[in-house]
């Protein structure tokens, strides 16, 4: 294979006493679907985010493209082609479609030595992508509070998208979604995939995990369990694992099958 | 595979809901964040044209002076209202209007500096105040109130206590003449277009002075540099807030200080450069009253940080923050002065004044909140 | 008949001596029949003053009665009343000179500075060397000038002297026992008006020294009289605040009407009240006194 | 199937995470919302004791001056403390105590009506004021920031107005006269246990005056009232909200409205009560007022809604609300007595108090974030 | 069948120009455990809102053992023996265990004619009924906020069942939930149901539904779209019905299986 599109090394994360993570490792290799399981607390958001430049690791080390890095700031990760979607949105409920979708990296226009956003072009680029992924917004000045929760997922990623991402993180984007929601994040994450982009997905469904993941990492109290390809694991055997790999066939023999 | 059709159907359904009625394009494009404000203008200019209209209040000085009382509470107008949809506000205002004026005249008449000097010098201690201001609410997460309620305290009290200090006194006089001449108090002092209205005067087009050592002069000799700053300062506001990046990040540190750190918005950064705005804001005001008037006193500026939240909230911003517009802040601004010296002009029991005041507050913001709701489907 | 008559004051809207005023001005009204107004900056801040004489100017008066409190802020605006034609009578604070500097046509008062000095004098020969000023208003310009003229007057710094009272009458009363208890070679005690005095009436009464403590006060009020006729204070100095609120009026009515004007100032003040002669005083203290 | 060890073993490692430090159990008894205040008492009374011992700030006069300012305070601390923990607070505490003297002064001095009405007058219109602030933030839905802002205004200038409307006057004196003798008055006016010290002072265990009016008399002649208020707010205010079914609606209402309105807390009554309430303090404040000095006047109370926030917000409450303690606001007045005071005593240039003020409320807060975020957990 | 423990019918729910529910009708028996499902936004928690005395029905009438009632307010609800644990929380981070535990119905204890909390027996049943569970507390004072998202959750389903709920609603309570943790939740609500008790349970993922659910209604925009018993239905034409019947066939099969 190639070199990986991103690789994180030995990643330690303390929140004073707290210590989030312990040596976690993984990479993403273009067009991968890598799917990051674990239970609740594991320190998949913390993880995550120590990619994303929101928590700056206090140990370890990211290479992008064989090249060590340093993120200071959530800047310079986007900067670098790493767009997150969070589990708690990061859209801005009282801010229009098109301000949100920009948000961070406004187009500019000059006029004489001033600089203005050149809402034109940013209002017809939103429209567009937005239709790109199947939404058809009433006008773009649209407040983002006034979409559902699974609109918004989609301009949060159709952002990242169109900002020429060359690494995708989703931090549960189908907890709180219906089935038919559910399929449409599914799909996007496949047609992105498929556009050559890494794709970094976290979820609790081993059932969303498993189809979409080309490669799956499992985090336990704050360390890699252990990275497995498509193929080589069961749905049953990941499941016990993001469980803590403790028993849980008496629970399933009276609730009937896997959860 | 047709991914194109499975996922543009499901989508559209949702905005054609058929359980959500439509709203009407008219509701639609009359639903602003200032719309209250506008509203608010036309019915306090109505109702004053009713009741005072031969009292002088439209003469051209009448104008002048509710516009003068106007402009001043606009210009500390648009720093509260940046940072208040900056998410953060401000009480230290007006304890910051005396400090800023005791310094300059401390600097330039107690201790003789030149007059540019002491205007840079209460800038940049009042903009260095503001950044300790927002430091600290940045760095203890404590709500503003509480940090500016403390600064509000502090500024007032070293206001005193220096004034005392220095001269005995709690007032400094002679800053006119020790601003005589100066290039940069010419910026706050002082008028524009006086020849325009010298031959206004001259042609009988505004009445003119009849006694005096100012007889044949015209009673409105020019627009106050006061003026000339409330309108560069709500330009400056409007266009940095909804045509600029740096507008967008103020938009987005308000609406959600995490989630717009996460998009990459340098929310600490906005944070404080917007108090240092505000602070700013409040020194422009301290320097042109100093310079209009030759003195500057520590009772200066007493209350103005409410006066300044309610023309901001009159404008249809939101206390918490996000939500909100320049200019409705300047209308705001103007129904304030308007109301004010239009009480009176109308020759209203002036302690009357404070009830007026009180209930348009509320209706206003009664008002203001419905048409927010309704631009944001909020419940 | 039927002038309309403005009155300009420096005083915030809590400021209770100046209803004496208020009073003074409607009384004068109705005996001329003249059309009055009684304006103030609701907080007290001069530079509000300075837009409320402009705007006063601009609703063409017949009459402006102002006070002076800020030579500086005020001089433009009255000014500029001056010239347009509108007679303009200073009261209460400013001097005769600057009265006559702004083009008024008179003054009636009584100049603070003078006014402590004379106080200042009058407790030196009473035999007092150290002395407490209880200001209620520490960041009003004005009010304060009479504790730096009684500080003259008796020949001493002001110093410490001046405390920073604030208005709750239980704080001025406890501050004014704690300052007199951690000083208590203090000679004097001189208040700057009713908010401070009464208070400072309780304080003396309470630790002992009422009658002990050579006590005088600025303006009237109901428990300064009583005061002063039981004995807790020596004097009061009473600037007569209707006087500055009921002459004016009368002499713009009649100069509007006939053109007539005294050739002098008027000085209201300050006259010192004593325990001689109280029953008028103590009968229309706090409403015409 | 053997739920219970399935059960019971998951979250018991997840009590004794490996990841977790414990923390010690002494920090553990010393984290609460009062702390913070408690260190402060320490604090200020070393200092002062240091500084101005010898300045009579502790002898039975000194002790009786600060308790006294200390128990203003506390009285308006107490309800806006509760206020505050039940998620809202009100900046028209202060007009509020203005307008309350007034109503006492002009029904029984001008009216004529027996004190006893006057006062039960007094407080039913107040506390209808307080229905009314309540009833608007409910109703609304707007932050109790602004509804309470206009009341501070229209309270302010109905006050004045009524004042001068009725009786040409801002002061209204003669209240005690009135008083003589009602029930009712003697609950807010006068002094208790004056038996007591007259025989302490007897006995020379108090000193007694010298010389003057009182010769003879103990210097201390017994505990105000307004102390014996103070004590039984604060008693009545803890016991309210630490041990009663309705001290926990409070806390609920303040911590999420919505999740208490879901477990059937009936939250609106809870906050209108609690503004009520507050209402209520701000006229025990103005009663005590009046019958101590006889007078009621148009100005009294201004700021106090400022003095009363510092107080619960050094006392450890949390300005958004679900958190705070009665005691640590009592703890606050009494700080914030004991400074005010104690500066006067020490002889320290007075204007420096509001700088010494400010700097003392932000350290307070600082503090208290601290123990607040070990006590939650919160980061 | 015995009569129903609570029937609804026809409840018809506007908000203003919105109308979330438009006629919907079941029933829950003692010791069943009935599943409602549906899409986002299909009405489910405004449904159960309405059940719990939070929301008044515009239309419709609420049975409970045959007898009419109205629910003014939640605390008619939580009288008559209705219980919630809400998809957001209902809980207050800052507020102790104990006093979250009683919310609302605090015991008491009288003191001459006052009355107190009794905090010595609200803090020995807290602790106990949270051992019950499983959940070993430090000490009943310790914040709520300081627990996770599943001890959370615990707290309010062992307050429901405490305070003798004769039907406990829980709406998504397993949607954040890892693996672990959603075995709990569904082992809890199995124990609950045993003791006789009507569990009205919400999910968006059928698995877990059909993990314990004795019968299964789907709700869609507003309406029913049937009721069907354990074993009468398979999770694929539940998982359809869900979408609203669309054809998701194409997403399965390039995404390997039901989601
Ligand atoms: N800012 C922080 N300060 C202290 N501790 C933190 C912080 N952020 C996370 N933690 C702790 O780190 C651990 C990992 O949290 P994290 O949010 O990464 O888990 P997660 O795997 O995303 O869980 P979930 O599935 O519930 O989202 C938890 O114990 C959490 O309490
Ligand atoms: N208070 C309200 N005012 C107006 N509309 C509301 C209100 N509450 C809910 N709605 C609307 O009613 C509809 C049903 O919402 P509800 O929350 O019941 O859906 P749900 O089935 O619980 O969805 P989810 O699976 O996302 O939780 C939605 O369109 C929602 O926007
Ligand atoms: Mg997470
Ligand atoms: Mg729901």
């Amino acid at each position: 294979m190639s070199t990986p599109l991103i690789e994180l090394k030995n990643i330690e994360k303390h929140f004073g006493s707290v210590i989030a993570l312990n040596g976690v490792s993984i990479s993403v290799y273009p067009g991968e679907c890598h799917c990051l399981l674990g239970d609740n607390g594991a320190g998949k958001s913390t993880f995550i985010k120590t990619m994303a430049g929101v928590h700056q690791p206090t140990r370890g080390e990211i290479f992008m493209d064989g090249q060590q890095v340093v993120f200071n700031t959530a800047r310079d990760a986007i900067e670098a082609g790493i767009a997150t979607v969070y589990q708690d949105l990061a859209m801005i409920p009282l801010m229009s479609v098109t301000r949100n979708f920009w948000m961070g990296r406004e187009p500019l226009r000059s006029v004489g030595p001033l600089k203005f956003i050149d809402f034109e072009m940013a209002n017809r680029v939103t429209m567009e992508e937005m239709d790109r992924m199947g939404i058809h917004l009433r006008e773009p000045s649209q407040a983002v509070g006034t979409l559902s929760g699974g609109e918004r997922q989609t301009v949060a990623i159709a952002r990242s998208v169109y900002f020429g991402a060359k690494i995708l993180i989703l931090d549960e984007p189908t907890s709180a979604l219906g089935v038919r929601q559910t399929s449409n994040v599914l799909a996007t994450i496949d047609k992105v995939r498929k556009k050559g982009i890494g794709v970094v997905f976290i979820s609790h469904n081993v059932r969303h995990a498993l189809a979409v993941g080309d490669r799956f990492t499992v985090l336990n109290r704050g360390q890699t369990l252990g990275t497995a390809k498509r193929g080589e694991i069961e749905a049953e055997e990941l499941q016990d694992m993001m469980a803590g790999g403790k028993e849980l066939a008496q629970l399933e023999g009276s609730l009937g099958g896997t959860v | 595979m047709s991914e194109a059709e499975t996922k543009a159907e499901p989508p559209q359904e949702e905005a054609h809901d058929e359980r959500i009625r439509e709203i009407s394009p008219l509701r639609k494009a009359l639903i602003r964040p200032e719309l209250g404000s506008i509203c608010g203008v036309i019915l306090v200019f109505v109702f004053f044209f009713l009741i005072a209209r031969d009292s002088g209040m439209f003469s051209p000085e009448g104008v002048i002076n509710w516009t003068v009382v106007s402009a001043q509470f606009a210009i500390i107008a648009v720093g509260a209202c940046l940072l208040m949809i900056a998410g953060e506000f401000d009480l230290s205002v007006g304890s910051m209007i005396g400090f800023s004026g005791i310094v300059i005249a401390l600097l330039s008449v107690t201790y003789g500096l030149p007059m540019w000097v002491a205007i840079i010098a209460a800038f940049l201690i009042a903009m260095g105040i503001g950044w300790l201001n927002g430091f600290l609410v940045i760095r203890t997460g404590l709500p503003s109130f509480i940090v500016t309620l403390a600064f509000l305290y502090i500024l007032r009290g070293l206001t005193i206590f220096l004034a005392i200090l220095t001269t005995n006194k709690t007032i400094i006089g002679g800053v006119r003449d020790a601003a005589e001449g100066d290039w940069l108090a010419s910026l706050f002092g002082g008028k524009i277009l006086t020849g325009f209205f010298k031959w206004m005067g001259d042609n009988g087009w505004i009445q003119t002075f009849v006694a005096g050592n100012r007889a044949g002069d015209p009673v409105v000799d020019g627009i106050p540099m006061l003026i000339v700053w409330a309108v560069a300062l709500i330009i400056f506001g409007h266009v940095l807030l909804t045509r600029t990046r740096f507008g967008n990040w103020i938009f987005a540190s308000g609406g959600d200080a995490q989630a717009a750190r996460y998009s990459g918005v340098p929310v600490n950064r906005v944070k404080i450069l917007m108090f240092m705005f505000t602070a700013f804001c409040a020194t422009v005001f301290a320097t042109c009253q100093v310079m209009e008037f030759g003195s500057a006193a520590a009772d200066r500026g007493l209350l103005k940080e409410f006066e300044a939240i309610i023309s901001v909230v009159i404008g249809g911003a939101l206390l918490t923050g996000g939500y909100g517009s320049v200019i409705g802040a300047a209308l705001g601004a103007l129904i304030f002065g308007v109301v004010q010296q239009g009480l009176f002009f109308a020759g209203v029991e002036s302690s009357l004044f404070r009830v007026f005041l009180g209930v348009i507050l509320l209706l206003a913001v009664i008002l203001n909140t419905y048409i927010r709701r309704s631009i944001t489907g909020e419940r | 008949e039927g002038e309309r008559i403005i009155l300009i004051s420096h005083a915030p809207d809590s400021d209770s001596w100046w209803n004496t005023i208020k009073n003074g001005l409607a009384l004068a009204g109705e005996h001329v029949n003249a059309d009055v107004e009684y304006r103030n900056p609701p907080t007290g801040d001069i530079a509000d003053m300075a837009r409320i004489i402009e705007q006063a100017a601009a609703s063409n008066p017949d009459g402006i009665i102002t006070t002076l409190a800020d030579p500086d802020v005020l001089n433009g605006p009255i000014q500029n009343a001056v010239a347009k034609g509108i007679p303009v009578i200073i009261i209460n604070s400013g001097t005769p000179e600057q009265a006559a500097e702004v083009g008024a046509l008179m003054y009636v008062g009584q100049p603070e500075y003078d006014a402590g000095l004379a106080a200042g004098m009058r407790a030196k020969r009473d035999g007092i060397g150290s002395f407490l000023c209880v200001n209620h208003v520490v960041s009003n310009p004005v009010v304060g000038e009479r504790c730096r003229g009684f500080a003259d007057g008796l020949g001493v710094e002001l110093g410490d002297s001046m405390i920073d009272s604030g208005q709750d009458p239980a704080e001025i009363k406890n501050r004014v026992k704690a300052y007199l208890s951690a000083n208590p070679n203090t000679e004097a005690v001189l208040t700057l008006g009713p908010t401070s005095a009464d208070p400072t009436i309780e304080a003396l009464k309470e630790n002992g020294m009422a009658g002990q403590i050579y006590f005088g006060t600025f303006d009237l009020g109901t428990e300064i009289v009583k005061g002063i006729k039981d004995g807790t204070i020596q004097w009061g100095i009473d600037q007569q605040p209707f006087l500055q609120a009921y002459l004016p009026v009368v002499v713009l009515a009649n100069y509007n009407r006939f053109g007539v004007l005294p050739g002098n100032n008027i000085n209201s003040g300050p006259g010192f009240v004593t325990k001689d002669a109280l029953s008028k005083v103590e009968e229309h203290a706090g409403e015409y006194r």
